[in-house]
C-alpha cells in the first residue's frame, strides 16, 4: 500500500509543485536574464533583487478580472488551457532526474514515445484556444501555431528516432545508462540530432526566434489574445513548463541526464562526490539559459521561412541522420 | 479488483464519451470527447498491458488524425447549420432499432459462449505479455512474420498522403 | 515594382480566406506612431495598401504663418522630434539666405556638430525600433542606450533632451559649454565602439538576413519616381546627398563619404544607415578638431523682417532631404507663406509599392526600414 | 470479481454500436467520420483484449495496421471532404446524392 | 579473387554516378575523376586477380554473386533440364588476360579522353564518361561471365554503348546512321548467337562454358558430317562475324569511325569487335569438334583480312585506314581459331589491342593536332611537330607490320606458322595479306609524318603562347581557346601523350610472352592460356616443332613487310608521284577499291532496295487484288444490309423497344429505392449483418 500508492502520490505531489513554483522562477530568471542582456536591470522592486516576483506575478494573475467574451464557447474557452497544461505537466511523470528511485515518478519502458505522444496532445489547447475565443485572429494564430507545433513535432520525432536507434531502449533512465555504458554522452555521438532536437524544441515551446504566434509587432496577438486572469496564467505556465521538459529531456537524451561528466574515466571519480540530480539540473539550467540567450539576441522568422526551415531543412536532415545511425549502427 | 475497478471506470467513460461524440450538435465539440475517448481508450490499452499500443493511440490518434479532424473542422466554416437539411426518404429510425438488435444479440452471443467457458481453458490474467519485452517483442513480430503488411501499410499512407493533398490542392 | 514579386516568398496560402480587409493602426504597436494602413490581403499577402495619415495634424505651417520669424523655431522642434536640431537648422538657415546673412565661422562648424550628432541620434532610435519590429529585442535597448547618452550632450549644451530649440537666426543662442568639445570627442570614441555590438546581432545574422536580404526591393528609377530621399533612396544605388550636392553649414570644409546601395532592399538601408553612424562621428571629429575660435552670432537686426521675396532651402536631415520654402512679403514681422517638404511624408510615398505582394510580416519591416517620423509627416 | 474477455467484447461491441448509430443517424460527414473512427476502436479494444488473453502478440500488431489504415482513411477521406465542400458548400450527407439515378 | 566481381561493377557504379547525377551536377573534372577512378581500381583489382590467379593451380575460378534466373523446368534433348541461370563470374587465363587487357587499355584511353574530349561541353563530356563506364562494364560483364547468358548480357551491353558512344555527336547525321547501322547490323549477328545460346541449352542442359565445354568434349568429332555441334558453332559463328566484323557483316565497322577518336580506339579496336574472337576462343571445345565449321572460320578470316587490307591501301581518311586494318587484323584472329590455333589467336587479339589502340589513340593526337582534319592527303611533315605523337606511332606501325622484335611480328608469326601447318593456300593469302599490311601502315605513317606540309594555313600570330597552354593540358580554359583559333598542328598535352608511351610500351614488350620456342622462348601465353581451350583436365598432346619451316617463314614474312615498307617509302616519300600514277595505271581496280568492293551500294542494292522492291510489289497486289475482293465482298454486305435493314427496323427492333418500354416503365417505379441516401444503404447492409447474426443464433439454437 504504502509502495504502491502513497509514495507515488506524494513524488506526484511534492514534483507537481515544485515544476510549477519552478515556472514561476523561470519567468523570473527570463526576466533577469534578458534585462542583463541588454544592460538593464529587470525587476528590482518586489523583494531583494526583485526575487519576489516570481510570487508576486502569479498572485496578479490569480486576482485579475476573469474575461470571457460574450460569443466564445463557454466549455472549450475554459477546457483549452486545461488542456494545454496537463500534458505539459504528465510528461513530467517519465522524467527522471536522478538515477535513483527517488528522483523519478515512474520509469516506463516507452518513456520516451510517451513524451512525445502526450506533448503532441498539447496542440488541442492551442487550437481549442483560438476556436473557443471565437474571434478572427486567434482562430488564424492557433491554426499557424497547431502547423508550426506539428510540422516541428515531425521533425523532432523523426530525429528522436535516432537517439533511440544509439540507446537502444525507449526508456528514459535506460537511455542515461546507455550511456554511462558507452561512455560518451550522446551529444557527441548525435551532435547533429542534438542540435535538431533542440531547434525543434525552440519552435514547439513558440520561442524566439520561432515566436510568431504570439509575436505582438505582427498581424495577430496570439491564440490567446482573448485571455485574461488566471486562464492567460495557465498557457503562460504550460509555455514554461514545455520550456523545463525540452530542457530536461535534451540534458537527459543528449548530455548524459545525471551523470558527471566523462562517466567511464576512472581519473575524474572525484567528480561523483556532487550527487547526479546536481549534475542533471545545472545541465538543464545551462539549457534554460540558452533559451532566454537566444531569445535576448535572434530576430523572429518570418511563417514562411520558418515552415520550409522546418519541412525542407530539419525533416531531410532528420531522416537522414537516421539512415546514418543505421548504417553505422549495422556496420558496427 | 484493481483491474475491474480500471475497467468499469473506464468503460463507462468510453462508452460515455462514444455516446456525447455521436450526439453533441457541435462537431467542436465531437472532436473533443473523441479527444477524451481515444485518450480512455489508450489507458484501458495500458490496463492490457499494451502500452506500446497506448502511446501510439495517443500520438496518431489523438496527436494526429484527430487533429486533421479539427482543422477540417475549422476550415469548414459553414453559413449554415450542417444538419439543417433532411431527407424524408432517411431511414434513421430503423438504423437505430437494428442497431441496437445487433448489439443485443452479439452480446448475447459473447455472454453465453464466455459462460461456458470453463477457467482452466482460459489462460490466467498474467501472461507473459508484460514487462520491457512487449515492446521489443512486438516490433520483431512487424519486422520479420508481419514485414509484406507492414510495407503494404506503409505504401498505402504515402498514397493516402499524396491522394489526400492532390484532393485537397486549390485550383490554380 | 519587379522583382517584388520574385523577392517575396512564394508559400501558397495555407488556408482558403477570401480577401481581407485589415487596418494597421494607428494603435498597432509596429506603426511608430499614428499611422494607419489598411491592408487588403489574400491570405497572408498584400494585395492592396492604403495609407491613412492625418492623425496628429496640428497645422504647423498655418501656425508659422502667424508667429513673429524667430517664434518659428520653437514650432520646427515639435516636426520632427526625434531630430529636432536638424529641424531649427534648416529653418534658420532658409531665413539666413532670404536675409543674405553672414554666419560666423565657428557658429556654422558647431551647427554642422549637433546637426551629426542628431543623425546619430536620430539613428538610434530607427535602428531599435527597426530591430525589435523584426524582433530582436536585444538592439533596440542597445541603442537606447547609445541615444541617451546623446541626449544628455544636447542637454549640456542648451539644457533640453528632445525639443532643443538650439540654434537662431544668424548663429547660436550660445557658445559650447567649456569641456563640450571634449566630451563629444569622448562620446564618439565610446560609439564607434558601440556599432560593431549593432553589427554583431545583426549584421551577419542569418534570420536578420532572410528577413531583409530582398525584401522591399526598389529600382534606382522607381526611387527617383517616387520621390524617395535620404537612406531609402541612397539604398537603391542613386547618389544624393544635400551635404554634398548642395554644401551647407561647414560640410564644404569636411571629408566625409556618402555610402551607397546595390540592391535597394531592406538590408541595403540597414547597411547604409550603419555606415552613416560612423560618416558622422568622422565629420564630427574632423570639425571638433577645426573648430574656428570667434563669435557664434552674427549680425543680425534687432527685429528680423525680410525683404520681400521668396526661397527654397533643403538640408539634409538624418531621414532625407528637409526642404523649406518660405515667402516673405517684407512688410509683416512674420512669414507670408511658409511651407515644409518633409523627407518623412515624400518617403512614405514609398511604401505602398514596397509592401505590396509582400507578406503581412515583412509590412512591419518595411515601415521600419523608410524610418519615417509622424510628427513630420503630419506637421 | 474477475474481468474476463468477454467483459471487453462486449464492451466493444457497445462502442461499435455506438459508432454504427453515429453512422446511421448524424447528418454530418465528419461526425460520421468520427463515428467510423469509433467503430475502429471499438475492434482495436477487442484486438488488443484478446491478444493479451490468448498471449499472442498478433492481435497487437493488427492493431498496428489497423491505425495506419484509420489514418490513410481520414487523410483520404478528410480530402475528398474538402473538395466537395469547396465545390458546393456543404457537409450535410443528405445533400451529397447527386449520384442517383 | 573473390571480388572479381567488382571488376565489372566498379566502372558500373561510375556510369551509374556520372549518368544519374553527373549530366545534371557533376563539374568535367568530378565526372573524369569518377570514370578514371572507377577504371584505376578496376585495373588495381583484375591485376591483383591476374596473380593470384598465376598462383592457382587449376587455373580458375569461379565467384556466385547471385540467382538471376531461378531454376526453370525446360524441355532438352536430354529430357527436362533446369533452366538456371546464377550471376556468375569465371576467372580463368583467357578471361583473365583479356580483363587486363579491357581494363589497362581502357583505362588508358579513359585518362586519354580527359583532354581529348575536352572541347565538349560539360554535359557531353560527363556524358561521354559515363558511356565509357558504361561500355566497360558491359565489357568486364562479357569478358568474366561464367555462362552463356551472362556473356550475352554484356555482349548486348556492349552493342547499346557501342551504339551510344558511335551517334555521340548524335546531331551529325552520319554519327547517327552510323550508330544505327552498327547497331542494325550486329542485331543480325545476335540473332545467330542467341539462337546458337538457345541450341547449346538444348543439347546440353546447360549454359555454364565449363559444363558445355566437359559435355562436348565426350561427344564425337564431327568428322565429315554436320551434326549439332557444328550447327551450334556455326550459329556462335554468325555471332562472332557480326560483333568481330567479319564478310559479310564487317560493314559497320569503318562507319563506326565517326565516333570519337578514343571511342574508336577502346571498343573498335582493342576490346569490343575482339568479343567475337574471345567467344570463338571461349567455346574452342565446341568448335575442334566441328572441324567443318573450323575451315568455315579460317576461310572467312582469311578472305575479311585479306579484302579489308586491300581496301586499306587506298583509304585517305587516317582512320578509316586504321579501321579497315581492323578488320583485316580480326580476320587473322579467326584465321588463328579457324586452324586451330586459339592460343595464338587470343596472343595476337592482346598485343593488336595494344598497337591498334596505340594507333588509334595515336592517330587521334594527329586530328586533333590538325583540327579535326583526318585526310591524309592534307598532312604531312607532322613528325615535326608532334615528336612523341610521331615516335609512338612508329612504333605501332613496326608492330603491327611484324618487324621483329614488336610484338606482332610474334603473334602473327604464330598464326601464320600455324596456318601454314594447316594449309598452304590459306598461308598464301595470310602471308599476302601481312605484306598488304605493311605497306599501307608505312603509307599512312608516310603520308601523315613525313613529306611536306599539306594542310590549311594557320595564325601564327600568338602560336607559341598557345602551344605552351596546349602543352600543360589544363583541362578548363584550353579547350575553349582551341575551338575557336587553331593555331597550327602541336604536340598533344601530356595527359594524351603519357597514355601513347605507356601503350607503345606495351607494345614492345607484349610480344615477349610468347616468343616461340623456334627462337629459344618459352611461348609462355601458349601454355598459360592453354587451360581454356581444353575441357577439363586433359590436355593437349604436345605437339612437333618444325624450327627449320618456322624460321623460314619468319624469314620471309620479315622480308615481305620490309620490302612491302620499302616499297612504300618508295611510293610515298621519295617519289610520291609514283603513286598517283599508278593509281591511274590501274583505275578500275584503284576505283573498286577506293569504293571498298561497292559492298555497302550492293548491300543497298539488294537487302535494302530489294526490301523495298518486294514492299512496294505486296502493295500493288495489296491494292488491287486483296482490295478488290474486300470491295466485292463490301458490296455484297451492303446489298444483303439493306435486307436485313428493313428486318431490323421493324421486327427487331420492335421487340427491344418493346422490352424498353417495359424496363423503363417498371424501372421508374422501381428507382425510388435508390434514395441516394448512403445512409439508407449502410442500414441495408446493417440489415444483412442482423440478419446473418439472427441466422446464426437460430441454427445454434435450432441445431442442438
Amino acid at each position: 500500500m504504502l509502495d504502491t500508492i502513497v509514495i507515488p502520490v506524494l513524488k506526484i505531489a511534492v514534483l507537481l509543485n515544485a515544476v510549477l513554483v519552478a515556472v514561476t522562477f523561470m519567468v523570473l530568471l527570463e526576466r533577469k536574464v534578458i534585462a542583463w542582456a541588454q544592460s538593464r536591470l529587470g525587476p528590482m522592486r518586489v523583494g531583494p533583487y526583485g526575487v519576489l516576483q516570481a510570487i508576486a506575478d502569479p498572485i496578479k494573475l490569480l486576482v485579475k478580472e476573469d474575461i470571457r467574451p460574450v460569443r466564445a464557447d463557454p466549455m472549450l474557452f475554459t477546457l483549452a488551457p486545461i488542456l494545454s497544461l496537463v500534458p505539459a505537466l504528465v510528461v513530467f511523470a517519465v522524467v527522471p532526474f536522478g538515477g535513483d528511485e527517488l528522483f523519478y515518478v515512474t520509469d516506463i519502458n516507452v518513456g520516451l514515445l510517451f513524451i512525445i505522444s502526450v506533448t503532441s496532445i498539447g496542440v488541442y489547447g492551442i487550437i481549442l484556444a483560438g476556436w473557443a475565443s471565437n474571434s478572427k485572429y486567434p482562430l488564424l494564430a492557433s491554426l499557424r501555431a497547431s502547423a508550426q507545433l506539428i510540422s516541428y513535432e515531425i521533425a523532432v520525432t523523426m530525429t528522436l528516432v535516432s537517439v533511440i536507434l544509439t540507446a537502444g531502449t525507449l526508456s528514459m533512465v535506460g537511455i542515461v545508462e546507455a550511456q554511462q555504458q558507452s561512455g560518451l554522452w550522446f551529444g557527441f555521438v548525435q551532435p547533429v540530432a542534438f542540435v535538431l532536437v533542440f531547434i525543434g524544441g525552440l519552435a514547439e515551446t513558440n520561442r524566439a526566434p520561432f515566436d510568431l504566434p504570439e509575436a505582438e509587432q505582427e498581424l495577430t496577438g496570439g491564440f490567446h489574445t482573448e485571455y485574461s486572469g488566471m486562464r492567460f496564467a495557465l498557457f503562460f505556465l504550460a509555455e514554461y513548463a514545455n520550456i523545463i521538459v525540452i530542457s530536461a529531456v535534451v540534458t537527459i537524451l543528449f548530455w548524459g541526464g545525471w551523470l558527471r561528466p566523462f562517466p567511464n574515466v576512472e581519473a575524474l571519480a572525484f567528480l561523483d562526490l556532487i550527487p547526479g540530480w546536481i549534475w542533471f539540473f545545472a545541465k538543464m539550467f545551462v539549457f534554460l539559459y540558452i533559451f532566454i540567450w537566444i531569445r535576448a539576441t535572434l530576430p523572429r522568422y518570418r511563417y514562411d521561412q520558418l515552415m520550409r526551415l522546418g519541412w525542407k531543412v530539419l525533416i531531410p536532415v532528420a531522416i537522414g541522420n537516421i539512415v546514418l545511425t543505421g548504417v553505422v549502427k549495422v556496420l558496427l | 479488483m484493481a483491474e475491474a475497478i480500471a475497467f468499469y471506470t473506464l468503460a463507462v467513460l468510453i462508452l460515455g464519451l462514444g455516446v456525447a461524440v455521436i450526439t453533441t450538435p457541435k462537431t467542436v465539440h465531437s472532436v473533443v470527447f473523441l479527444v477524451l475517448n481515444f485518450l480512455c481508450v489508450a489507458v484501458l490499452y495500458v490496463v492490457l498491458r499494451a502500452e506500446f499500443l497506448a502511446v501510439i493511440q495517443v500520438l496518431v490518434y489523438a496527436g494526429g488524425i484527430v487533429v486533421l479532424y479539427l482543422f477540417v473542422v475549422m476550415l469548414v466554416n459553414l453559413k449554415r447549420a450542417p444538419e439543417a437539411h433532411e431527407d424524408p426518404r432517411r431511414l434513421a429510425r430503423l438504423g437505430l432499432a437494428l442497431s441496437g438488435a445487433v448489439l443485443l444479440e452479439l452480446a448475447g452471443i459473447v455472454v453465453y459462449s464466455y459462460g461456458r467457458v470453463t477457467p482452466a481453458s482460459a489462460p490466467a490474467a498474467a501472461g507473459p505479455l508484460t514487462g520491457a519485452g512487449n515492446t521489443e517483442e512486438l516490433g520483431w513480430l512487424l519486422y520479420t512474420d508481419y514485414l509484406i503488411p507492414f510495407e503494404v501499410a506503409s505504401v498505402l499512407l504515402l498514397v493516402a498522403m499524396v491522394g489526400a493533398i492532390v484532393l485537397a490542392r486549390r485550383e490554380s | 515594382m519587379t522583382g517584388q514579386a520574385a523577392a517575396a516568398s512564394t508559400a501558397a496560402p495555407i488556408f482558403d480566406t477570401d480577401e481581407l480587409v485589415i487596418n494597421m493602426g494607428p494603435q498597432h504597436p509596429s506603426t511608430h506612431g499614428v499611422l494607419r494602413v489598411v491592408l487588403r490581403l489574400d491570405g497572408e499577402r498584400v494585395v492592396d495598401a492604403d495609407i491613412v495619415i492625418g492623425y496628429i495634424h496640428r497645422g504647423i505651417e498655418k501656425l508659422s504663418e502667424n508667429r513673429d520669424w524667430t517664434q518659428i523655431i520653437l514650432l520646427t522642434d515639435r516636426m520632427d522630434y526625434v531630430a529636432a536640431a536638424t529641424n531649427n537648422l534648416g529653418y534658420c538657415e532658409t531665413v539666413e539666405k532670404l536675409m543674405e546673412i553672414e554666419v560666423p565661422r565657428r557658429a556654422r562648424y558647431v551647427r554642422t556638430v549637433l546637426a551629426e550628432l542628431q543623425r546619430i541620434a536620430s539613428h538610434c532610435l530607427w535602428l531599435g525600433t527597426h530591430a525589435m519590429d523584426i524582433g530582436a529585442m536585444t538592439v533596440l535597448l542597445y541603442a537606447f542606450r547609445e541615444r541617451e547618452l546623446v541626449l544628455d550632450l544636447f542637454e549640456d549644451y542648451c539644457g533640453a533632451r528632445l525639443t532643443y530649440n538650439s540654434m537662431r537666426i544668424g548663429g547660436l543662442p550660445l557658445d559650447i559649454p567649456t569641456g563640450w568639445d571634449a566630451k563629444v570627442r569622448a562620446f564618439c570614441d565610446l560609439m564607434e565602439g558601440k556599432i560593431p555590438e549593432y553589427e554583431e546581432l545583426l549584421t551577419n545574422n542569418r534570420i536578420w538576413l532572410e528577413r531583409t536580404r530582398g525584401i522591399g526591393v526598389i529600382s534606382a528609377e522607381d526611387a527617383i519616381g517616387l520621390g524617395l530621399c535620404g537612406p531609402p533612396l541612397r539604398g537603391s544605388g542613386v547618389y544624393r546627398d544635400v551635404r554634398k550636392d548642395e554644401p551647407y553649414a561647414a560640410y564644404d570644409e569636411l571629408d566625409f563619404d556618402v555610402p551607397l546601395g546595390t540592391r535597394g532592399d531592406t538590408y541595403d538601408r540597414y547597411l547604409i544607415r550603419l555606415e552613416e553612424f560612423r560618416q558622422s562621428i568622422r565629420i564630427i571629429r574632423q570639425a571638433l578638431d577645426g573648430l574656428p575660435e570667434g563669435p557664434v552670432m552674427g549680425k543680425v537686426p534687432r527685429l528680423i523682417k525680410p525683404k520681400a521675396g521668396e526661397t527654397y532651402h533643403a538640408i539634409e536631415s538624418p531621414k532625407g532631404e528637409l526642404g523649406y520654402f518660405i515667402v516673405s512679403d517684407g512688410r509683416a514681422t512674420n512669414p507670408y507663406r511658409f511651407r515644409v517638404r518633409p523627407p518623412s511624408f515624400c518617403n512614405l510615398q514609398g511604401l505602398r509599392p514596397l509592401i505590396t505582394g509582400h507578406l503581412v510580416a515583412d509590412v512591419v519591416a518595411l515601415i521600419g526600414t523608410i524610418d519615417i517620423v509622424l510628427g513630420e509627416v503630419d506637421r | 470479481m474477475e474481468i474476463t474477455p468477454a467483459h471487453y467484447t462486449v464492451l466493444s461491441a457497445a462502442l461499435f454500436s455506438i459508432g454504427v448509430i453515429g453512422v446511421l443517424v448524424r447528418r454530418n460527414v465528419i461526425i460520421i467520420f468520427m463515428a467510423i473512427e469509433l467503430m475502429l476502436n471499438a475492434v482495436n479494444i477487442n484486438l488488443v483484449a484478446h491478444a493479451r488473453y490468448l498471449e499472442n502478440l498478433a492481435g497487437q500488431v493488427f492493431v498496428v495496421f489497423v491505425i495506419a489504415v484509420a489514418a490513410a482513411e481520414a487523410a483520404v477521406g478528410l480530402g475528398i471532404l474538402l473538395a466537395f465542400f469547396r465545390n458546393k458548400e456543404t457537409v450535410n450527407i443528405d445533400e451529397m446524392n447527386i449520384m442517383r439515378w | 579473387m573473390e571480388l572479381i566481381w567488382l571488376i565489372p561493377v566498379l566502372p558500373g557504379i561510375g556510369a551509374a554516378l556520372n549518368g544519374i547525377f553527373g549530366v545534371r551536377y557533376f563539374g568535367k573534372q568530378t565526372a573524369a575523376t569518377i570514370a578514371c577512378g572507377a577504371m584505376g581500381g578496376a585495373l588495381l583489382l583484375s591485376l591483383y586477380a591476374f596473380v593470384q590467379l598465376l598462383g592457382l593451380e587449376h587455373r580458375e575460378h569461379l565467384v556466385e554473386l547471385a540467382q538471376w534466373i531461378p531454376p526453370i523446368a525446360l524441355e532438352t534433348a536430354s529430357g527436362i533440364g533446369a533452366f538456371e541461370v546464377p550471376w556468375a563470374f569465371r576467372l580463368d587465363p583467357l578471361s583473365g588476360m583479356m580483363s587486363l587487357v579491357v581494363t589497362g587499355i581502357g583505362f588508358l584511353i579513359h585518362v586519354y579522353s580527359v583532354a581529348y574530349m575536352d572541347h565538349e561541353p560539360r554535359g557531353g563530356y560527363v556524358r561521354f564518361f559515363c558511356y565509357l563506364n558504361l561500355f566497360c562494364f558491359f565489357m568486364l560483364t562479357l569478358v568474366l561471365g561464367s555462362t552463356f547468358l551472362v556473356m550475352f548480357v554484356g555482349w548486348e551491353g556492349v552493342g547499346l554503348s557501342s551504339y551510344l558512344l558511335i551517334g555521340f555527336w548524335y546531331h551529325k547525321k552520319s554519327a547517327a546512321d552510323a550508330g544505327k547501322k552498327a547497331f542494325v547490323v550486329n542485331r543480325i549477328g545476335d540473332f545467330g548467337f542467341i539462337l546458337g545460346i538457345f541450341l547449346v541449352f538444348f543439347t546440353f542442359g546447360t549454359l555454364d562454358f565449363r559444363a558445355v565445354a566437359e559435355a562436348a568434349a565426350l561427344m564425337p568429332v564431327e568428322e565429315g558430317a554436320f551434326g549439332v555441334i557444328s550447327l551450334i558453332c556455326l550459329l556462335l559463328f554468325v555471332g562472332a562475324v557480326g560483333k568481330s566484323a567479319q564478310i559479310p557483316l564487317y560493314v559497320w565497322l569503318p562507319d563506326a569511325m565517326e565516333g570519337p577518336t578514343p571511342v574508336s580506339a577502346l571498343i573498335h579496336a582493342a576490346t569490343m569487335v575482339t568479343a567475337g574472337v574471345y567467344m570463338v576462343a571461349r567455346n574452342a571445345v565446341l568448335f575442334t569438334h566441328a572441324p567443318e565449321v573450323m575451315f568455315i572460320v579460317a576461310v572467312i578470316g582469311v578472305l575479311t583480312a585479306l579484302m579489308a587490307a586491300t581496301i586499306g591501301l587506298v583509304q585517305t581518311d587516317i582512320k578509316r585506314v586504321l579501321a579497315y586494318s581492323t578488320v583485316s587484323q580480326l580476320g587473322y584472329m579467326f584465321l588463328a581459331t579457324g586452324v586451330g590455333a586459339f592460343a595464338a589467336g587470343a596472343f595476337h587479339l592482346m598485343t593488336h589491342a595494344f598497337f591498334k589502340a596505340l594507333l588509334f589513340l595515336g592517330s587521334g593526337s594527329v586530328i586533333h593536332a590538325m583540327n579535326e582534319e583526318q585526310d591524309m592527303r592534307r598532312m604531312g611533315a607532322m613528325r615535326l611537330y608532334m615528336p612523341v605523337t610521331f615516335m609512338t606511332m612508329g612504333i605501332g606501325t613496326l608492330a603491327i607490320a611484324g618487324i621483329p622484335p614488336f610484338s606482332g611480328f610474334f603473334s602473327k608469326d604464330e598464326i601464320l606458322y600455324r596456318t601454314f601447318l594447316e594449309s598452304r593456300w590459306l598461308w598464301a593469302l595470310a602471308a599476302v595479306t601481312a605484306g598488304m599490311t605493311a605497306f599501307y601502315m608505312a603509307r599512312l605513317m608516310f603520308m601523315t609524318f613525313w613529306g611536306e606540309y599539306r594542310g590549311p594555313a594557320w595564325d601564327a600570330g600568338h602560336g607559341g603562347a598557345q602551344h605552351e597552354a596546349h602543352g600543360d593540358g589544363d583541362a578548363a580554359g584550353d579547350g575553349d581557346a582551341h575551338g575557336h583559333a587553331w593555331h597550327g598542328p602541336h604536340e598533344s598535352p601530356k595527359i594524351m601523350t603519357l597514355p601513347l608511351q605507356i601503350l607503345a610500351i606495351g607494345a614492345i614488350v607484349a610480344g615477349f610472352v610468347g616468343v616461340p620456342s623456334a627462337l629459344g622462348g618459352a611461348n609462355w601465353i601458349h601454355g598459360f592460356l592453354e587451360p581454356s581451350f581444353v575441357a577439363g583436365a586433359a590436355h593437349a598432346a604436345e605437339e612437333e616443332h618444325h624450327y627449320a619451316i618456322e624460321w623460314g617463314l619468319m624469314a620471309l614474312s620479315v622480308l615481305v613487310a620490309a620490302g612491302a615498307i620499302a616499297f612504300a617509302w618508295r611510293l610515298y616519300v621519295q617519289r610520291p608521284e609514283e603513286s598517283e600514277r599508278l593509281a591511274s595505271d590501274f583505275a578500275g581496280a584503284h576505283r573498286v577499291l577506293t569504293n571498298k568492293y561497292y559492298v555497302d551500294e550492293l548491300y543497298d542494292a539488294t537487302a535494302v532496295k530489294g526490301t523495298m522492291g518486294s514492299a512496294r510489289g505486296l502493295w500493288t497486289v495489296d491494292r488491287n487484288v486483296v482490295d478488290g475482293a474486300v470491295n466485292g465482298t463490301g458490296w455484297t454486305t451492303r446489298a444483303s444490309a439493306w435486307v436485313s435493314h428493313v428486318v431490323d427496323k421493324y421486327v427487331v427492333d420492335g421487340l427491344v423497344n418493346l422490352v424498353g418500354r417495359i424496363c423503363a416503365e417498371g424501372s421508374y417505379r422501381f428507382r425510388h429505392a435508390q434514395t441516394g441516401l448512403i445512409q439508407n444503404y449502410a442500414v441495408a447492409a446493417l440489415f444483412g449483418v442482423f440478419a446473418f447474426v439472427t441466422l446464426y443464433i437460430a441454427a445454434r439454437y435450432f441445431g442442438q
